[in-house]
C-alpha cells in the first residue's frame, strides 16, 4: 500500500527517523537529569513520542490494529506521570 | 489515492515529526527545568497531533470509510498535557530545582 | 495359626495389661501371665514332633513384592529359646510384682515387658529373615524404653540411648546383611536360605553378608568391642536386667548365629571373626567383672564374658562346640537370671548395690543368701551344678581345637584364665556380700528377707541349676538334643551328658580355674591396687561427649551452609541453572540457524539500543531508587513497543497497563523505604555478581540467537484455522486465552485473586511510619490533591469506562479483551484515588473489592461449567450471531461471560491491592478531601 | 428537560456520545444505538463523582474558544520551536496572575489554555483558587502577558461559565 | 468424557470462591463450609483412585479441543495416587487448622483451598505450560499461607522463599519456551512424540531446556544446593501449614517423575534419560545434608524440616536409579514420608504448646500435661520417619534398598541410606529422651490442652504409619503398577488420540 | 534483527540477575521485574519475530505465531500478581524489622528472639 506511494513512504520514513531520534534525545535527558522532575518530564515526553511511533508504525504496516495501543500509551503515560510527580512532592501516591 | 492527499499526508507527517524532534531538542537544550517544561507541552503535543491528523487522513483516504479514532487520542493529549506540566512544575518548585540566573520572579511552594 | 498366635498374644496382653493397673499389682501380674501360660499350653502338643527333629512352619503372605511373609517356624532351636523366654518371663512377672513399688507406673512396665516378650518370641519363631529383623529391631526399641523406665535418672536415659544406638545400629547392619543373603538366595525364607548354604558361602558377596550379619549379632549380644552398652543397661529395673540383659535379648545374637549356623558357619572368615571376637569378649568381661563394686555391674560384665564364651564356642565351628554353646545358653540363663534376682532383692532390702557397703548379709537373709550362693557357684563352675557341665564341655572343646603350632595352646589358656577370673568374681559375689564382716551404713538397716513370693522365682531357677547339674540327661537332655539337631541341620554328634567324664584334661583345667580363682580372690587387694592404676573410662560419658560433639559439628556445618543469606541462595540457584545449561550452550556456540539473520531498520535498532541502555542503566544506578524506577518504566515502555513492533498488539497493551500499575505499586512501597540503597558489598563481591550476571546474559543471548534463526513447526496453525470457525473470534490470541487455553486463564486470574487476598492479609494491622520527607530533606507538601488534577480526573472516569467497555467488547475479534479492559478501568479508578484520595473515592464507589474478585472468579467458573449442562466438557464455548434493526448484525459468545469474569477479577484484585496499600498511609485518615471539590 | 430524559449532564453525555463514534471509527447504526445507551448509562454510573453540575451557561461559545486555542497552540509551538533552535538565551519569568474566574473547572480550562499557548505554562494554582502562577518561557514585560491572557482567554471563559 | 476428572479442581475452586465471599461471616460457618469442601475433595479423589486403578488413561479435554491443541487433564495411577495422598493430608491439616490457626486471618480457608486447587491441577494436567500455571497457583497460595499467624519471625524466611520461587518461575518459563521453540508444542504427550525427532542442531536447545526444567523442579523439591531456604521457611510456618507443605516438595518430585519419565524417558532418542546422571548423586548428597542437619538440630521443628530434606533426597535417589522398581519404591516411600512428616509437624506443635517457654527447643522443661500421649505419638512418628520396624518407614526403605542392583550405585545408596537411618535414629532418640524425659520441677503457666480435632489430626496422620503397614500388600501392588504404567510411556501417547465430544447431549 | 533482539534479552537478563543478587529488597524486586521482562520477550520470541503479522484474522496474509503471545499474556499477568505480592512482603519486612535488608541481619536477629519470647509466655 505504502510501497506504491513513493513520496509518502519517503516522508513516512523520514518522520519515523525523526521521532526515533527524538526518543534518543529524551533518553539522554532522562539519564542526565539533573533533577528527578527532569527525568519524569523526559519520561512523559518519551510516552508521547511512543504514541507517535506507534501511529507511524500503523501507517507503515497499513493497519489500524495499534490504535488502541496508542490510546493506551496516552492514558497510561498520563497516569504514570501524575503518579511519579505526586510521589516527588507528596510521597504517598494513594492515600 | 489522489496525489494531493499524498502530499497533504506527507506534509502533516513531516511537520509532526519536525515538531516532535524540536520538542526533544528543546528538552535537551533549554537551560533549566521550567524552560524545558515548555518544549514537550507545546511542540511535542502539537507534533504528535499533526501525525495523528496525518494518520486520519491516510486511512480515510486509503481505505473505505472515515477513520477518526486518532482524534480522540489527540484531544486526550491536549487535555492532559497541561495537567502533567502543572503537576510537574509543582513538584519542581517543591523540590526547589535550580533556575537559570536570567529568571525573574519567584516560584511558590505550597 | 498357633505360632502367629503365640507371637501375637503378648502384644494383645500389652494392650490389655494397663487396663488392670488400677486393680493393683497382683491383678496386673496375673493378667500379664496369661499370654505366656496360653502360649506354653499351645506349644506343648508339638513337643512330640520336635523332639524327633520335626519342624513346624506356618506361612501367610504379607508383602510378597519384597519377599516379606508372616511365616513362623518351630523347631528344636526355636523351642528352646521360646521356652526360656516364656518360662523366665513368667518368673520375672511374678518377681516384678514385688520388686516394683505401688506408686510406680506398673501398667507401662508390664505392657513393655509383654511387648518385649512378643518381639523376642517373634525373633525366635520367625521363619522369614525380614520378619525376624522386624522383631529384632523391635526388641531394641522396647529395651530402650525399659532401660529408661526410670527416665528421671540421667544415667538411665543415657544408658538407654547408648543401648539403642548400638543395638539399633547393629540391626541396620543386620538388615543389609539379610538383604544380601536374600539377594544371593533369592528368598528370605529360612528353609531356602539354609538349603542354599553352599551357594551362599561360595558367593562373592558372602564376606559382606557374613560381616554385616555378625555385626548385628555381636552388637546385640554385647560382644567386644560393642560390649560397652550392656553394663550401662543395668540402669534398668532389675527384673529387666534379669530378663532382657542376661536371659533373653542378649541371647538374640547368639540365637542368630545358631539359626544361620548351617548357612554361614564352617568357613575361615566365620572361624576367625567369631572365635576371636568371642575370646576377646570372654576375657575382657571376666577381667572387668572382678573389679566392679556394683553388684549388677559385676553380673553384667560376667554376662558379657559368658556371652563371649558362647560366641567362642560357635566360632570354633565343631558340632560338639555348637552343642556346648546351646547347653551353656540354657545354663547361663538360669543361674544368671537367678543371680540378678538375688541382686535385686539385696538392692531392694539394703537400698544399695555397692559391695563395699554390703557385708555379712548371711546373718540378715540366710535364705536368699543360700540361693544366691548356689547360683554363684554354678556361675563359677562348681561341680554338680549346671554351670560346671557346660564349662567342662567348653574346656574340652578348647582343647579339641587343633590350631597350628603355638596357637594350639591359646584357646585352652584363655579358657582357663577366664575360668580363674570367673571363679574369682563369683567368690567375691559370695564372700563380699554375705560375709566379710558387718555392713557399712546401709540406707535400709537392718535388712531382712524379702516377701515370700519374691523368692519363689529365684528358688525355681536355682532348683533348675541343681537338677540340670545333677541329672542333665533326663532334665535337659531331650530339649538340648532337639535344639542341637535343629541348629546343626540334623547331624548331631554323639555326646553324653554326665556329671563326670572321669579324670581328664578338662577336669584339670576346672581344678586350676577353681583354686586359681580362690587364690586370686584371696589376693584381691593386690589386683585391685593394680587395676586402680588404670583409670576407668566411662563409656557412657564418652558416648555422650561424642554425641554432643557430633551435634555441635553438624550444627556448625549446617549453619555455615544454611546461612540465611538470600544472596547466597539466589546465587546458588543462578549458578545451578548456568551449570546445567552451559554444556548445551557450548555445543551451541555462536550458532546462527538455517534462517540466518534478517536486516534491521533504524528505529528498531534505536529502540533496542534504548532498551539495552536503560536495562543496564537500571542496574547501574539502582542505588538511587526513584531514578531506577523511572528507568524501569522506560524499559517497560520499550518492551511494549517491541511487542507492537513484532505484531503483538494485545501484548503491547497488556504490558503498558500492567507496567504503569506496577510502577505505582513500587512507588507506594518506596514511600516507606529508604530512597537510597547503601553500598554493602565489597568490590570483589560485586565483580563476582557482575560476572555471574554477564554469564547468564550471554547464555540467554546465545540461546535466543540460535532459537530465533532456526526454522520450526508449531501447533499454532490449528488455532489460526479454528479460531473463527470454532471459537467465533478473529483475535486468535484472545480466542486462545478464553477458549483454546481458557483453563490457563482461569488459573491465571485465580493467581491474581489469591495474590490480592494475600496482600490484603499481609497488610492487616501492619505499622509503617513513612519518612517526614524525601531523601533530600524536603518535607512532603500538604497539598495532596491539586485542583487541575482533580478537575481532569473527573471526566476521565466515564471516558475510561467507555474505552474499557469498547476494548472489552471488541476483544474477541480485535486487540483487547477482558484483562486489558479491566486494567483500564482500574487505572481510571486509581487516578481518582490519586487525585482525590481514598476516603473521597471510596465514599463514591462503596464496593468491597473482595466481592468483586469473588464475582469475577465465579463468572469465569460458571461460564466454564455452563457447558456441563449440554454434555460438553468444562470451558466449552459457544457463540452465535444476532441481527437487530438499526444495530445490525452482532455476535454473542459465551466466551464473553468468561472474559467478564477476567475483567472483574482484574479490577477487584488490582484495586484491593492498591487501596489496602494506600490505607497504610497515615494521611489516609486525616487528609481527606473536604466536600466535592 | 434533558435531565428528565435521564441525561443529568447533557454536556458530558454529548461528549461521551461523540467519543463512542470516534472510537468506533465513524457513525453506524450500531454505534449510534450503543453511543446513546452509554451516553445515558455512564453519567448515571459516575454521577456520584460530579456532586455539582459544571455551570456552563453559554455552551455554544465553547467551540469558538476552542478554535482560537487550537490556532494559538500552533503559533505557540512555532514560537517555542524558533527559540529552541535559536542560540539566544531565553528570558524566563514567574508571574503571579490574579484570577477573576471562580469555578474550578473554568480555572482549570484557563490554566490548561495558558499552558498550551505561547510561551507560558501555568505552574500552580493557589489553594484559595485566587492566584495562578505562570512561568513564561521568554517575556520582557510581565504585565503584557497578564493582559493578553485576561482579554484573550479569561474573559471568554467568564462568558461561557456563570 | 468423564467429568469426575474436574472434581478435584472445581471443588476447591468453588469452595475457595465461597470463602472469599463469606470472609466476614462468623468463623463457625467458614470452618464448616471449608472443612466440608475438603471432605468432598477427599471423597472425589477416592473415586478417582478407583477409576485410575484399572490402569487405563482417562483424558479430559478442556473446551472440547482435541489434544495437543487444547489443555488436557490426564488421570493415571500416579495422578490419582498424588491426589488421594494430598487430599488425606489436607483433611487432617485442615482439621488441625480449625482449632486455632484459621483465626489468624479471614482469608485462611480461601488460601488453603486454593493451595489444594493448585496442587490438584499440577497432578492432573497433561500440559507443560498449564503445569507452570498450576505451580504459580499453588505457590502464590503458599506465600499467603506461609505468612499466616502473628509475630515477625516468618517474614524473612517467607521473603526468601518467595524471591527464590519467583526466580524459579522465570527459569520455568525460559525452559518451557526453549522446548516450545523447537518442538512447537506444549502437550506433554506431544512433547514426548516430538523430542525424539529433534534435529541435531536443535538438540542443545532442548537439552538445555530440559536440564533447566530439572533445576526448577529441583528448587521446588529442595534438593542440594537449592534446599537451604526450606528449613527456616517450614520451621516458622504455623503447624498445619508446615504440615500441608510436606506435600509441596513432593510436587517437585512429582514433576520430575512425570516429565522426565514421559518426555525425557528411555524412548527420548538422543535425549533419553536426560539428567538422570545428575539426579542420583545430587539426591544422595541431599540425603546426607538432611541427615547432618537433623543431627545438628536444636529444636524439634528444625529436626522435622531436615527430615523433609532427607525424604526428598531418599525419594530422588530411588528415582535416580532410573528403574521401575526404584520408582515404585519411591512412590511407596512417598506416602509414608509425606504423611508422617506432616504428622510430626503437628505433634511437635502440640508438644511446644505444652512446654511454655521451652516450646519445641530440645532442652529441659517442666513435664507436659499430656506427656504420655504426645510421647507415644512422637515415638511412632520418629520410628516411622527413621525407617525402623515395625512401621511403614521400614518397609519403604526396604523397597528402596531392594530396588538396587549390585554395583557402585548400590554401594552408594545402601551406605548413605543405612548410615543415614542410623544417625537419624540417634538424633530422634536424643531429642525425644531430652524433651520427654529430662524434665524439671514446676509446671507451665498456660499449657495448651489438647482438643479433639487437633488430637485426631495429629494422631490420624501418625497412625498412617500403621495403616500403610497393614495395607502394605495392596499399596505395594498399586505402586508397582503405577511405576509400570509410568515406564510404559508409549501407552501415555495414546492420550493424543482422545476424541472430542460431538453433539453433546 | 535477531541479534539486536537477542542482545536485548541478554541485557535484561544480566541486569535482572545482578539486581537479584543485591542485599536489599527494593533492588531485588526491580531485578525480578527486569528479569521477567527479559523472560517475557524470550517466551514471546519462541514464535519467532514477525513484522506486521498480527494474529488478527483478516488483518494480513501471514500471521505470526499466536500461541506464544497468549502464553506471554498469561505470564505477564501472573508476573504482575507475584510482583505485587513480593512488594508488599518487602514492606512487611520493612515494618517488622525496620530495615529492608533481605536477610535483616542484626536487627532481625534481635527481633526474632523477642518474637520467641512472646511465644514463650503463652
Ligand atoms: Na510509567
Ligand atoms: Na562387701
Amino acid at each position: 500500500m505504502i510501497a506504491d506511494l513513493p513520496i509518502l513512504s519517503w516522508a513516512l520514513h523520514i518522520t519515523i527517523g525523526m521521532v526515533a531520534l527524538a526518543i534518543l534525545l529524551n533518553v539522554y535527558r532522562l539519564l542526565k537529569g539533573p533533577d528527578a522532575p527532569d527525568r519524569v518530564l523526559a519520561l512523559d515526553t518519551l510516552y508521547i513520542n511512543a504514541i507517535a511511533l506507534i501511529i507511524l508504525l500503523g501507517i507503515a504496516l497499513d493497519t489500524r490494529l495499534y490504535m488502541e495501543s496508542a490510546l493506551l500509551i496516552a492514558v497510561m503515560g498520563f497516569v504514570g506521570t501524575v503518579a511519579l510527580a505526586k510521589y516527588l512532592k507528596r510521597g504517598s501516591v494513594i492515600e | 489515492m489522489q496525489p494531493i492527499y499524498e502530499y497533504v499526508i506527507a506534509a502533516l507527517l513531516l511537520t509532526g515529526g519536525l515538531f516532535t524532534l524540536v520538542g526533544a531538542i528543546g528538552l535537551v537544550r533549554l537551560p533549566d527545568f521550567f524552560t524545558r517544561l515548555h518544549a514537550p507541552t507545546k511542540a511535542t503535543t502539537l507534533g504528535v497531533g499533526a501525525i495523528m491528523l496525518g494518520s486520519v487522513a491516510y486511512f480515510s483516504a486509503s481505505g473505505p470509510g472515515v477513520h477518526v479514532a486518532e482524534i480522540l487520542i489527540t484531544v486526550f493529549l491536549f487535555l492532559t498535557a497541561p495537567v502533567s506540566a502543572n503537576i510537574l512544575a509543582k513538584a519542581a518548585m517543591h523540590l526547589g530545582v535550580d533556575r537559570t540566573p536570567q529568571t525573574r520572579g519567584n516560584p511558590w511552594d505550597q | 495359626m498357633t505360632l502367629s498366635l503365640v507371637v501375637l498374644l503378648p502384644f494383645l496382653g500389652a494392650i490389655a495389661a494397663p487396663l488392670f493397673a488400677q486393680a493393683g499389682r497382683t491383678a496386673i501380674a496375673i493378667a500379664s501371665s496369661v499370654p505366656a501360660v496360653v502360649a506354653l499350653m499351645a506349644l506343648f502338643p508339638y513337643w512330640e514332633r520336635l523332639s524327633e527333629g520335626g519342624v513346624l512352619v506356618q506361612t501367610y503372605d504379607w508383602m510378597p513384592s519384597i519377599g516379606l511373609s508372616l511365616s513362623f517356624r518351630l523347631d528344636g532351636l526355636s523351642l528352646l529359646f521360646a521356652l526360656l523366654i516364656l518360662v523366665i518371663g513368667l518368673l520375672i512377672i511374678l518377681y516384678a510384682r514385688y520388686y516394683l513399688k505401688p506408686h510406680e507406673n506398673v501398667g507401662k512396665f508390664y505392657a513393655l515387658l509383654l511387648c518385649f516378650k512378643g518381639a523376642m518370641l517373634g525373633i525366635v519363631l520367625s521363619s522369614n529373615l525380614l520378619l525376624m529383623l522386624v522383631f529384632w529391631e523391635l526388641t531394641s526399641l522396647v529395651s530402650f524404653l525399659l532401660i529408661s523406665f526410670w527416665n528421671h535418672k540421667k544415667d538411665a536415659r543415657r544408658g538407654a540411648r547408648m543401648a539403642l544406638a548400638v543395638t539399633g545400629g547393629g540391626g541396620l547392619a543386620l538388615l543389609a546383611g539379610i538383604l544380601l543373603i536374600g539377594r544371593i538366595v533369592g528368598s528370605y525364607e529360612l528353609d531356602d536360605v539354609l538349603a542354599a548354604a553352599d551357594l551362599i558361602k561360595a558367593h562373592a558377596l558372602y564376606p559382606f553378608a557374613l560381616t554385616l550379619v555378625l555385626l548385628g549379632a555381636f552388637t546385640k549380644s554385647a560382644q567386644f568391642p560393642f560390649h560397652f552398652w550392656l553394663p550401662h543397661a543395668m540402669q534398668a529395673p532389675t527384673p529387666v536386667s534379669a530378663y532382657l540383659h542376661s536371659a533373653t535379648m542378649v541371647k538374640a545374637g547368639i540365637f542368630l548365629m545358631a539359626r544361620l549356623y548351617p548357612a554361614l558357619a564352617g568357613t575361615e572368615q566365620w572361624f576367625y571373626m567369631v572365635s576371636f571376637t568371642g575370646m576377646a569378649t570372654l576375657l575382657i568381661g571376666a577381667y572387668v567383672a572382678l573389679f566392679k563394686h556394683d553388684l549388677k555391674g559385676l553380673l553384667a560384665h560376667s554376662t558379657v564374658s559368658h556371652l563371649g564364651l558362647i560366641t567362642l564356642l560357635f566360632g570354633m565351628g565343631t558340632r560338639l562346640a555348637a552343642v556346648a554353646a546351646l547347653f551353656h545358653v540354657i545354663n547361663h540363663a538360669t543361674f544368671k537370671a537367678s543371680l540378678f534376682m538375688a541382686a535385686g532383692i539385696i538392692d531392694h532390702e539394703t537400698g544399695t548395690r555397692d559391695m563395699r557397703r554390703i557385708n555379712g548379709l548371711w546373718r540378715f537373709m540366710p535364705h536368699t543368701a543360700t540361693l544366691a550362693m548356689v547360683a554363684a557357684s554354678s556361675m563359677a563352675g562348681v561341680p554338680l551344678l549346671n554351670g560346671f557341665l557346660s564349662k567342662e564341655m567348653f574346656f574340652a572343646e578348647s582343647l579339641a581345637l587343633n590350631l597350628p603350632g603355638f596357637w594350639a595352646y591359646v584357646p585352652p589358656l584363655v579358657a582357663t584364665l577366664a575360668g580363674i577370673f570367673a571363679v574369682a568374681y563369683s567368690a567375691r559375689f559370695i564372700h563380699d556380700v554375705f560375709f566379710n564382716g558387718k555392713p557399712v551404713d546401709l540406707p535400709i538397716y537392718p535388712p531382712h528377707e524379702p516377701p515370700r513370693y519374691m523368692k519363689i522365682p529365684v528358688e525355681i531357677l536355682v532348683f533348675a541349676c541343681i537338677m540340670v547339674g545333677m541329672f542333665p540327661a533326663i532334665s535337659i537332655g531331650p530339649l538340648l538334643y532337639a535344639a542341637a539337631s535343629a541348629t546343626l541341620a540334623g547331624d548331631v554328634p554323639d555326646y553324653q551328658l554326665a556329671v563326670m567324664h572321669g579324670f581328664n584334661l578338662p577336669l584339670l583345667m576346672s581344678f586350676l580355674a577353681f583354686f586359681g580363682g580362690l587364690l586370686m580372690y584371696s589376693q584381691r587387694q593386690r589386683f585391685f591396687d593394680f587395676h586402680a592404676r588404670f583409670k576407668e573410662i566411662d563409656e557412657k560419658a564418652v558416648f555422650e561427649k561424642v554425641a554432643m560433639r557430633m551435634e555441635d559439628l553438624a550444627n556448625a556445618f549446617t549453619s555455615k551452609l544454611e546461612s540465611g543469606s538470600l544472596q547466597r541462595y539466589a546465587m546458588l540457584f543462578v549458578l545451578s541453572a548456568i551449570a546445567v545449561a552451559w554444556g548445551p550452550i557450548e555445543e551451541l556456540g555462536w550458532f546462527i540457524g538455517a534462517n540466518g539473520l534478517s536486516p534491521i531498520d533504524t528505529p528498531t535498532l534505536i529502540g533496542a539500543a534504548v532498551l539495552i541502555l536503560c536495562a543496564i542503566g537500571t542496574a547501574a544506578i539502582h542505588r538511587s531508587r526513584f531514578d531506577a524506577l523511572i528507568l524501569l518504566s522506560v524499559v517497560g515502555l520499550m518492551v511494549a513497543l517491541a511487542f507492537a513492533r513484532f505484531s503483538a498488539p494485545d501484548l503491547a497493551m497488556t504490558q503498558l497497563s500492567v507496567e504503569v500499575v506496577t510502577i505505582v505499586l513500587l512507588m507506594m512501597a518506596l514511600y516507606y523505604m529508604p530512597s537510597w540503597t547503601p553500598i554493602e558489598e565489597s568490590w570483589p563481591r560485586r565483580l563476582r555478581d557482575i560476572a555471574i550476571a554477564l554469564v547468564a546474559g550471554v547464555g540467554m543471548t546465545l540461546i535466543t540467537l540460535a532459537m530465533l534463526t532456526q526454522p520450526f513447526e508449531s501447533i499454532s496453525g490449528y488455532f489460526l484455522e479454528h479460531s473463527k470457525s470454532g471459537g467465533g473470534g478473529t483475535n486468535v490470541v484472545n480466542v486462545i486465552l478464553v477458549d483454546f487455553r481458557g483453563f490457563d486463564t482461569l488459573g491465571e486470574i485465580t493467581v491474581l485473586a489469591i495474590a490480592a487476598l494475600g496482600i490484603y492479609t499481609l497488610l492487616k494491622n501492619i505499622q509503617l511510619t513513612p519518612p517526614p520527607g524525601d531523601g533530600h530533606g524536603h518535607a512532603w507538601t500538604r497539598d495532596a490533591y491539586p485542583v487541575m488534577l482533580r478537575q481532569i480526573a473527573r471526566p476521565m472516569l466515564p471516558l475510561a469506562l467507555m474505552i474499557s467497555l469498547y476494548i472489552f467488547l471488541r476483544g474477541h475479534n480485535m486487540p483487547g479483551g477482558g484483562f486489558i479492559a479491566g486494567l483500564i478501568t482500574s487505572v481510571a479508578l486509581v487516578l481518582q484515588y490519586i487525585a482525590s484520595g481514598i476516603q473521597w473515592t471510596q465514599a463514591r464507589i462503596p464496593i468491597r473489592y473482595h466481592n468483586v474478585i469473588g464475582l469475577g472468579l465465579l463468572f469465569a467458573a460458571v461460564a466454564g461449567a455452563g457447558s456441563y449442562a449440554f454434555g460438553y466438557p468444562f470451558l466449552t464455548s459457544t457463540f452465535g450471531y444476532i441481527t437487530w434493526p438499526v444495530v445490525g448484525k452482532f455476535e454473542v459468545a459465551s466466551a464473553l461471560v468468561f472474559d467478564l469474569g477476567v475483567y472483574l477479577t482484574v479490577i477487584g484484585a488490582t484495586l484491593l491491592a492498591l487501596v489496602s496499600l494506600g490505607n497504610l498511609s497515615p494521611h489516609s485518615a486525616t487528609s481527606q478531601l473536604k466536600g466535592g471539590l | 428537560m434533558l435531565a428528565r430524559l435521564g441525561f443529568p449532564q447533557p454536556f458530558l453525555s454529548l461528549i461521551l456520545f461523540l467519543v463512542w463514534q470516534l472510537l468506533s471509527d465513524g457513525v453506524s447504526g450500531g454505534s449510534v444505538v450503543m453511543g446513546l445507551i452509554l451516553a445515558w448509562l455512564l453519567p448515571r454510573l459516575t454521577s456520584s463523582f460530579w456532586p455539582e453540575r459544571p455551570a456552563i451557561v453559554k455552551g455554544w461559545l465553547l467551540p469558538m474558544y476552542l478554535l482560537r486555542v487550537v490556532w494559538d497552540i500552533i503559533t505557540a509551538s512555532v514560537v517555542v520551536a524558533r527559540l529552541v533552535l535559536s542560540t539566544r538565551q531565553p528570558q524566563p519569568v514567574f508571574i503571579s496572575y490574579p484570577l477573576s474566574l471562580e469555578h474550578p473547572l473554568a480555572i482549570t480550562m484557563l490554566a490548561s489554555t495558558i499552558s498550551l499557548t505561547p510561551g507560558t505554562v501555568s505552574a500552580d494554582v493557589s489553594d484559595d483558587n485566587r492566584m495562578l502562577l505562570i512561568h513564561a518561557l521568554d517575556a520582557e514585560d510581565e504585565q503584557e502577558v497578564i493582559d493578553t491572557i485576561r482579554k484573550r482567554y479569561e474573559q471568554p471563559l467568564e462568558e461561557i461559565f456563570q | 468424557m468423564n467429568h469426575w476428572l474436574t472434581a478435584p479442581i472445581l471443588i476447591p475452586l468453588l469452595g475457595g470462591i465461597i470463602q472469599i465471599f463469606i470472609g466476614y461471616a462468623p468463623i463457625s460457618l467458614r470452618r464448616t463450609l471449608a472443612l466440608a469442601t475438603t471432605v468432598l475433595l477427599l471423597v472425589s479423589t477416592v473415586a478417582l483412585l478407583a477409576l485410575a486403578s484399572d490402569g487405563s488413561y482417562r483424558v479430559y479435554t478442556f473446551g472440547n479441543w482435541a489434544p495437543p491443541f487444547g489443555i488436557v487433564l490426564v488421570l493415571d495411577r500416579l495422578a490419582a495416587l498424588m491426589l488421594l495422598m494430598t487430599a488425606i493430608l489436607a483433611f487432617f491439616c485442615h482439621l488441625f487448622a480449625i482449632h486455632k490457626t484459621d483465626e489468624s486471618s479471614r482469608q485462611f480457608h480461601a488460601l488453603f483451598l486454593f493451595q489444594l486447587l493448585g496442587l490438584n491441577i499440577a497432578f492432573l494436567t497433561g500440559d507443560l505450560f498449564n503445569l507452570f500455571v498450576a505451580f504459580e497457583v499453588l505457590l502464590i497460595a503458599s506465600y499467603g499461607l506461609l505468612m499466616q499467624g502473628n509475630g515477625t519471625k516468618r517474614t524473612i524466611p517467607s521473603l526468601h522463599y518467595v524471591v527464590l520461587n519467583l526466580a524459579g518461575s522465570a527459569l520455568f518459563l525460559i525452559s518451557v519456551g526453549m522446548l516450545y521453540s523447537v518442538t512447537g508444542t506444549l502437550n506433554m504427550a506431544d512433547l514426548a512424540v516430538k523430542v525424539p525427532q529433534v534435529s541435531a542442531e536443535d538438540l542443545p536447545l532442548v537439552k538445555a531446556g530440559g536440564l533447566m526444567l530439572l533445576v526448577v523442579f529441583g528448587l521446588k523439591a529442595a534438593i542440594l544446593p537449592l534446599c537451604f531456604w526450606l528449613p527456616k521457611a517450614y520451621g516458622s510456618a504455623t503447624a498445619p501449614v508446615a504440615a500441608l507443605f510436606a506435600v509441596m516438595t513432593k510436587v517437585g518430585f512429582y514433576a520430575i517423575v512425570r516429565v522426565f519419565t514421559l518426555v525425557f524417558g528411555a524412548d527420548a532418542g538422543p535425549l533419553a534419560n536426560l539428567g538422570l546422571d545428575w539426579l542420583f548423586p545430587v539426591a544422595l548428597a541431599t540425603l546426607a545434608m538432611g541427615v547432618v542437619g537433623a543431627i545438628g538440630a536444636r529444636n524439634l521443628r528444625t529436626l522435622i524440616t531436615w527430615q523433609v530434606i532427607i525424604s526428598i533426597g531418599t525419594l530422588l535417589a530411588a528415582v535416580g536409579l532410573g528403574t521401575e522398581q526404584g520408582t515404585s519404591a519411591a512412590l511407596f516411600y512417598l506416602l509414608n514420608t509425606t504423611w508422617i512428616v506432616a504428622g510430626l509437624f503437628l505433634v511437635v506443635d502440640l508438644i511446644a504448646g505444652q512446654r511454655g517457654a521451652a516450646a519445641d527447643k530440645i532442652v529441659t522443661a517442666p513435664p507436659m500435661h499430656n506427656r504420655t500421649l504426645l510421647s507415644v505419638l512422637f515415638m511412632l512418628g520418629a520410628v516411622a520417619a527413621a525407617g525402623l520396624p515395625p512401621l511403614s518407614g521400614f518397609f519403604a526403605k526396604l523397597l528402596i534398598l531392594q530396588a538396587t542392583t549390585p554395583g557402585p550405585q548400590m554401594a552408594w545408596l545402601w551406605s548413605v541410606l543405612i548410615i543415614g537411618s542410623f544417625f537419624t535414629l540417634v538424633a530422634y532418640s536424643r531429642a525425644g529422651s531430652i524433651v520427654f524425659w529430662r524434665t524439671v520441677e514446676g509446671h507451665v503457666a498456660q499449657s495448651e490442652r489438647l482438643t479433639l480435632p487437633v488430637t485426631v489430626a495429629a494422631g490420624g496422620l501418625v497412625a498412617m504409619a500403621v495403616v500403610i503397614v497393614l495395607l502394605a500388600g495392596p499399596i505395594s501392588a498399586y505402586v508397582d503398577a503405577t511405576a509400570q504404567q509410568l515406564f510404559n510411556s508409549a501407552e501415555y501417547l495414546t492420550t493424543l488420540h482422545t476424541p472430542v465430544v460431538v453433539g453433546g447431549l | 534483527m535477531e541479534l539486536a533482539y537477542a542482545l536485548t534479552i541478554g541485557a535484561l537478563t544480566a541486569s535482572g540477575v545482578y539486581l537479584l543478587l543485591r542485599a536489599r529488597t527494593f533492588p531485588v524486586i526491580v531485578g525480578l521485574t527486569l528479569l521477567s521482562y527479559g523472560v517475557n520477550l524470550f517466551l514471546f520470541s519462541t514464535g519467532r519475530l514477525a513484522t506486521g503479522g498480527q494474529p488478527i484474522l483478516g488483518s494480513t496474509d501471514s500471521y505470526s505465531d499466536p500461541l506464544p503471545q497468549a502464553l506471554v499474556l498469561t505470564a505477564i499477568v501472573i508476573g504482575f500478581a507475584m510482583t505485587a505480592f513480593v512488594v508488599v512482603l518487602a514492606l512487611r519486612k520493612q515494618a517488622d524489622h525496620h530495615d529492608d535488608h533481605v536477610d535483616g541481619r542484626e536487627s532481625s536477629a534481635r527481633l526474632i528472639r523477642e518474637d520467641d519470647e512472646e511465644e514463650y509466655d503463652r
